[in-house]
């Protein structure tokens, strides 16, 4: 290797919403790198006014997602060898959110939006009251298990156009959320859940162009999570004329 | 819930002109076969009723179906929203009917 | 165009909205022609007359492969989201795309 | 400097610090049992529920639901495993109330656990437990907690203040009771002082001063120097808990560190040296299989032999289980491997030991009071229900116990409190130049001292300890801790500058380091966690005696305090006679 292979050439997007400007820093590479290691260097460095948010550093907490070369990526677990580009990189702030400062991003929407989606559980039963028994494979459960692990990292939602394009869409992980409840046989009210997706910006909203099940760093499919929203609006619309 | 009503006229729509689309693209590669006259269309179409509803129908759904979707995209593309979205796209359904309702009933009617 | 745009689901989603609003354009030309036919018809023929240019033929050909594709691409979007999931639906994209194809290849070549 | 009238100021009741499982259920404890509105507000220096170690959790959360087990075999265990150092009755609440919450969870807080076949909650046994008592959602367990209990949190009508840490707790005018808590909203660098009438702490300690570490960035020891300062007396803190199987990846990537699943050793997984060779067994006849500390300072042995450069610490190895076996058994680790460019199913992955846990923390009583009024401390922060050991699935239950238990204590407190307090103006203005001082210096890199400091409580104050070695670490420590005053950073653009941060995490680092060093000179003999290679023996077990350390003006005063056997003796037990020693099945 050469002296220029073992430089990165980073272009950071820095400043506020507005007032987005970019930067350009050398940063030497190494073997095991992550993007998040490359932005933690040029903070700790070069420039010590940057800006950028990660906690766990192990995909677990969904802090640090960033756009990576035009793409929603965790940057903590994101090998610098999977998206480096003629040794450049350009490292934005998460899409479709505010922008807090430099590489950090305002979540406070997307959770608005989850809990607006009715995504947190309703209990049938108390702390006195035995434990549920749920057969682990069943169908349902198996809807429900689909997108359980979902870390709340926003990456779909700064892939999808969609939320792009309409402010009031609740997006692809408070969606997705609401339908693992709506399966979840311990959560009551299925029909608050449905009814809270199909208001204005709600599941209807989605046009399917998958870049959320794409880009999800854990697998999950929030596409086929809306899917199945729709399809039980659209039956309880039938069932509820009857 | 209006963006769920039109979401769910948007899909009926669209089934509901599935097998039309079918129909008319039958008849038109059967047409040209012929080469295109107004006399051979009219001949064909003028005072049927089957006719009358087949293409009346596609009008209805299409007018309906496509004024939704427009609606849609404006939202989206535009950022055009509330009141003036809806009444652009009432204007674009009321448009189309009117269009269409005078093509129907020229070629069928008379 | 921005990388996280181009797979094949999302090609498909723009592909059927530019579709519908291609149609959505071409449809009032279509209503328009139609509703000359009784009130000038000579002047229906002469315009008939005129889809025996190439480039007419072409345009021809355009509006029934997006009716095609934008009927295709709805259908597979609504069993995607009504009919339970399960088979991939890049395959059902594509398929749409496909039989889409030879449909209006048919009639093209009718045409000609 | 910063004037008081730059202060934002702000009034709540309760006023919760930090948002793992010790804080995200006070608040919900804390509003079910607070009078008709009563304000609660809850700050944390990330984001809500995505930040601090009950996330991070994997293995799973110990609770005792019979098929034969029972509150006080968990109880028994606890203490056998805490090495006869934790306080019984703060032990025995955890395992009675581990009980309730684990039904709390799943019933209303709405988390799913994995099952058995029959639909019943699966249950398995950590190292060091004689039961199959361990809940958990496969090996992400506290994303299921901590997500769950998120949610209720975002969807009820509390104070949310993100992003805003901690920085001074400040006493009333007459010292007598807390009277708020100082914080820089760190979006705007902004100073705000929140009065409240009982404030809790659970911002979960976290031993990041050493080289090696597993826990979020976040954590770092805030909490116990804040404590410290507020003359509390903190309890065991020379108890550092080292997981045995970190990820080592080099210096230069956050990823060194984090932990690689205890359950790798448990299916067989083999630690080789730098030859090639297994060793465990040289030092324990249940090789790999041994507890926690124990490999530990197998491993830790294994490299001090080793005088490779390039080679630091040993590797583990999973692949003679069959890469595929592997890969179906460990998807999550083995994914999270592949994504740092490592091979653990086939290849073998290089692993040292990392700081885990800190049992020490401020002394508490058993419903989570410290001795200055109004102020409340649970989870990682409080000190007393571990001892010198904390077992694997201890840690998620005592959080999410103590700060259920701090909620509703909270909420009847505030009954008896009638107003907010004035705070003490001069230790207001001393906690913000203490927090401005590094503007008044010429900016400097903080990285490379807290570089510094990880080595040197790596080296001196880690895995085994010597007098030697401890005292070499506090000259250290002390040298680092006066470069820092030093090292400045520039004041030019206060919102999110992570550098300010940094370093106040690593003044904060510095200030415990110091007391874990002088209480791990204070306990001459090793227990659980703590090992002297100088005072090998455990001592007599009738005799124990835990640490207590406590500011004194500039210096930190350790003292040793009897153990009380409140509800079992050494060399007695709790279960009835003919109870069998273990209930776990020999593998
Ligand atoms: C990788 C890993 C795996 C683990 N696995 C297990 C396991 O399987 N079973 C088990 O029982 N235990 C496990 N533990 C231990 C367990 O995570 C902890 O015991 C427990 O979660 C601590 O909870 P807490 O609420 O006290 O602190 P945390 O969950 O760490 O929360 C602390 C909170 O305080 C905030 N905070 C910190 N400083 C400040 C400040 N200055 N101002 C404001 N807020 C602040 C943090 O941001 C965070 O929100 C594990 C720990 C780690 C690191
Ligand atoms: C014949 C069968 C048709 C079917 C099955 C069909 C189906 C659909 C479906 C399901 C949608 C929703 C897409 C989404 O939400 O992303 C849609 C949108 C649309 N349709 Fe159709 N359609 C048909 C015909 C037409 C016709 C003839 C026109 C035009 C005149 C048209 C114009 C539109 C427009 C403009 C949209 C909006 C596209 C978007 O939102 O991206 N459609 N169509
Ligand atoms: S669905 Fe996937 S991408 Fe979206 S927030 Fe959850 S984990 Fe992140
Ligand atoms: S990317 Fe967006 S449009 Fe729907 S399928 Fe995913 S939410
Ligand atoms: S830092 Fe937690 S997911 Fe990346």
């Amino acid at each position: 290797m050469d002296q220029k292979d073992n430089t990165l050439k980073v272009t950071v997007s820095r400043g506020t919403s507005g007032e987005q400007f970019e930067q350009e820093f050398e940063v030497p590479a190494y073997e095991n790198q992550t993007v998040l290691d490359v932005v933690s260097w040029i903070q700790q460095n070069s420039d010590p006014t940057l800006s950028y948010r990660f906690a766990c550093r192990v995909g677990m907490c969904g802090s640090c997602a960033m756009m990576v070369n035009g793409e929603p990526r965790w940057t903590c677990r994101t090998h610098v060898k999977k998206v480096v580009r003629k040794n450049t990189l350009s490292i934005a702030p998460l899409r479709n959110l505010p922008v807090v400062k430099d590489l950090a991003a305002d979540m406070t929407p997307f959770f608005d939006k989850w809990v607006d989606a009715e995504g947190y559980h309703h209990p049938t039963r108390t702390r006195h009251d035995p434990m549920q028994e749920v057969t682990p494979n069943d169908e349902e459960r198996n809807r429900a298990n689909a997108g359980i692990e979902c870390i709340n990292c926003a990456v779909c939602y700064a892939a999808c156009d969609t939320v792009a394009n309409n402010d009031a869409y609740l997006g692809p992980a408070a969606l997705q959320r609401a339908w693992t409840l709506y399966n979840d046989q311990k959560n009551e009210n299925g029909q608050a859940i449905l009814d809270a997706v199909s208001r204005d910006g709600g599941c209807h909203s989605c046009h399917s162009m998958g870049s959320c099940s794409l880009y999800c760093p854990n697998e999950l499919d929030p596409m086929s999570a809306i899917a199945g929203l729709k399809r039980e609006t659209a039956k309880n619309l039938f069932r509820r004329r009857r | 819930m209006l963006e769920f009503r039109l979401y769910m006229a948007q899909r009926l729509t669209a089934l509901l002109m599935a097998p039309l689309v079918f129909g008319h693209i039958a008849v038109m590669i059967y047409a040209v076969q012929g080469g295109l006259s107004a006399a051979e269309i009219l001949g064909r179409t003028q005072g049927s009723v089957f006719w009358f509803l087949f293409y009346g129908t596609f009008v209805f759904a299409v007018s309906i179906h496509a004024s939704i979707g427009l609606r849609t995209i404006l939202h989206e593309w535009s950022g055009l929203k509330g009141g003036l979205l809806n009444a652009v796209a009432a204007l674009i359904c009321a448009a189309l009917l009117a269009l269409g309702g005078r093509a129907v009933m020229a070629v069928t009617l008379l | 165009m921005r990388p996280e745009r181009t797979h094949p689901l999302w090609l498909a989603y723009m592909l059927h909205r530019w579709s519908g609003i291609g149609l959505a354009l071409f449809l009032p030309v279509h209503f328009w022609m139609l509703a000359l036919a009784i009130t000038d018809a000579a002047q229906f023929d002469a315009f008939i007359a005129i889809t025996d240019l190439v480039i007419v033929k072409l345009a021809e050909f355009g509006l029934v492969f997006l009716l095609a594709v934008h009927m295709f691409g709805g259908l597979r979007l609504m069993a995607l989201e009504w009919l339970p999931w399960s088979a991939p639906q890049k395959t059902l994209a594509a398929g749409a795309v496909g039989i889409a194809f030879f449909i209006s290849g048919t009639f093209f070549l009718q045409a000609v | 400097m910063v004037s008081g009238s730059e202060i934002e100021r702000h009034d709540t009741d309760i006023l919760i610090l930090g948002t793992g499982g010790a804080g995200l259920f006070a608040a919900l404890h804390a509003q079910q049992s607070a009078p008709e509105g009563t304000r609660i507000t809850i700050a944390v220096k990330g984001l809500i529920g995505k930040c601090g170690c009950t996330r991070m959790v994997q293995g799973g959360y110990n609770v005792a639901l019979g098929g034969g087990d029972t509150v006080e075999r968990h109880f028994m265990d606890t203490i056998n495993g805490g090495k006869w150092l934790p306080n019984q009755d703060m032990a025995w609440r955890l395992c009675k109330e581990a009980v309730v919450r684990i039904h709390e969870l799943e019933n209303e807080i709405g988390c799913f656990f994995d099952r058995n076949e029959d639909g019943t909650l699966h249950q398995k046994a950590f190292a060091g437990q004689t039961a199959d008592r361990t809940v958990h959602k496969g090996d992400l367990t506290g994303i299921e907690i901590i997500n769950r209990l998120m949610e209720q949190v975002l969807a009820r009508p509390v104070e949310k203040l993100e992003e805003h840490r901690a920085i001074g707790l400040i006493p009333s005018r007459d010292g007598a009771a807390i009277s708020g808590v100082l914080m820089i909203d760190m979006r705007s660098g902004k100073f705000r002082f929140v009065r409240a009438k009982t404030v809790l702490m659970a911002t979960g300690g976290g031993p990041t001063m050493y080289k090696y570490h597993t826990p979020s960035g976040d954590k770092t020891m805030d909490g116990l120097a804040m404590a410290l300062r507020a003359g509390l007396p903190l309890r065991d803190m020379e108890m550092v808990q080292f997981h045995p199987t970190g990820l080592l990846a080099g210096e230069h990537t956050r990823m060194t560190g984090t932990v690689l699943e205890e359950g790798l050793r448990g299916a067989g997984g083999q630690l080789v040296n730098h030859a090639g060779n297994r060793f465990m067994f040289d030092y324990d006849d249940k090789g790999e299989r041994a507890t926690r500390d124990v490999v530990s300072r197998g491993i830790f042995a294994e490299m001090r032999k080793n005088n490779d450069p390039t080679q630091e610490g040993v590797f583990i190895s999973m692949g003679h289980l069959g890469p595929d076996n592997v890969r179906k058994k460990f998807k999550g680790m083995v994914k999270r491997c592949e994504d740092c460019g490592f091979d653990l199913a086939a290849g073998k992955v290089e692993v040292v030991p990392t700081a885990h846990y800190f049992m020490g923390g401020v002394v508490v009583d058993v419903d989570t009071r410290t001795s200055l009024e109004g102020l409340y401390v649970a989870g990682e922060d409080a000190g007393g229900a571990h001892g010198s050991n904390r077992l694997g699935g201890n840690g998620v239950a005592n959080s999410t116990v103590y700060g259920g238990i701090a909620g509703d204590i909270m909420g009847a407190d505030i009954r008896n409190m009638a107003s907010l307090r004035e705070p003490d103006e001069t230790v207001l203005a001393s906690e913000i130049s203490r927090a401005v001082h590094p503007f008044s210096r010429e900016p400097g890199l903080v990285l490379p001292l807290r570089k510094e400091l990880q080595e040197a409580m790596w080296e001196d104050v880690g895995v085994m300890r010597t007098a030697t070695g401890m005292n070499r670490g506090l000259a250290k420590i002390a040298d680092i801790s006066d470069r820092l005053m030093e090292t400045g950073v520039s004041g030019d653009n206060l919102a999110f500058n992570l550098t300010w941060h940094d370093w106040l995490n690593l003044r904060s680092l510095c200030d415990v380091s110091q007391v874990i060093a002088q209480a791990g000179m204070a306990r001459e003999n090793s227990r659980g966690a703590h090992y002297r290679e100088d005072f090998p023996d455990a001592g007599d077990m009738a005799d124990s005696y835990f640490t207590q350390a406590r500011q004194t003006g500039d210096g930190v005063e350790v003292t040793r305090e009897p153990v009380q056997f409140t509800i079992v003796k050494p060399g007695e037990t709790i279960l009835p006679k003919d109870e069998p020693e273990t209930l776990v099945a020999a593998e």
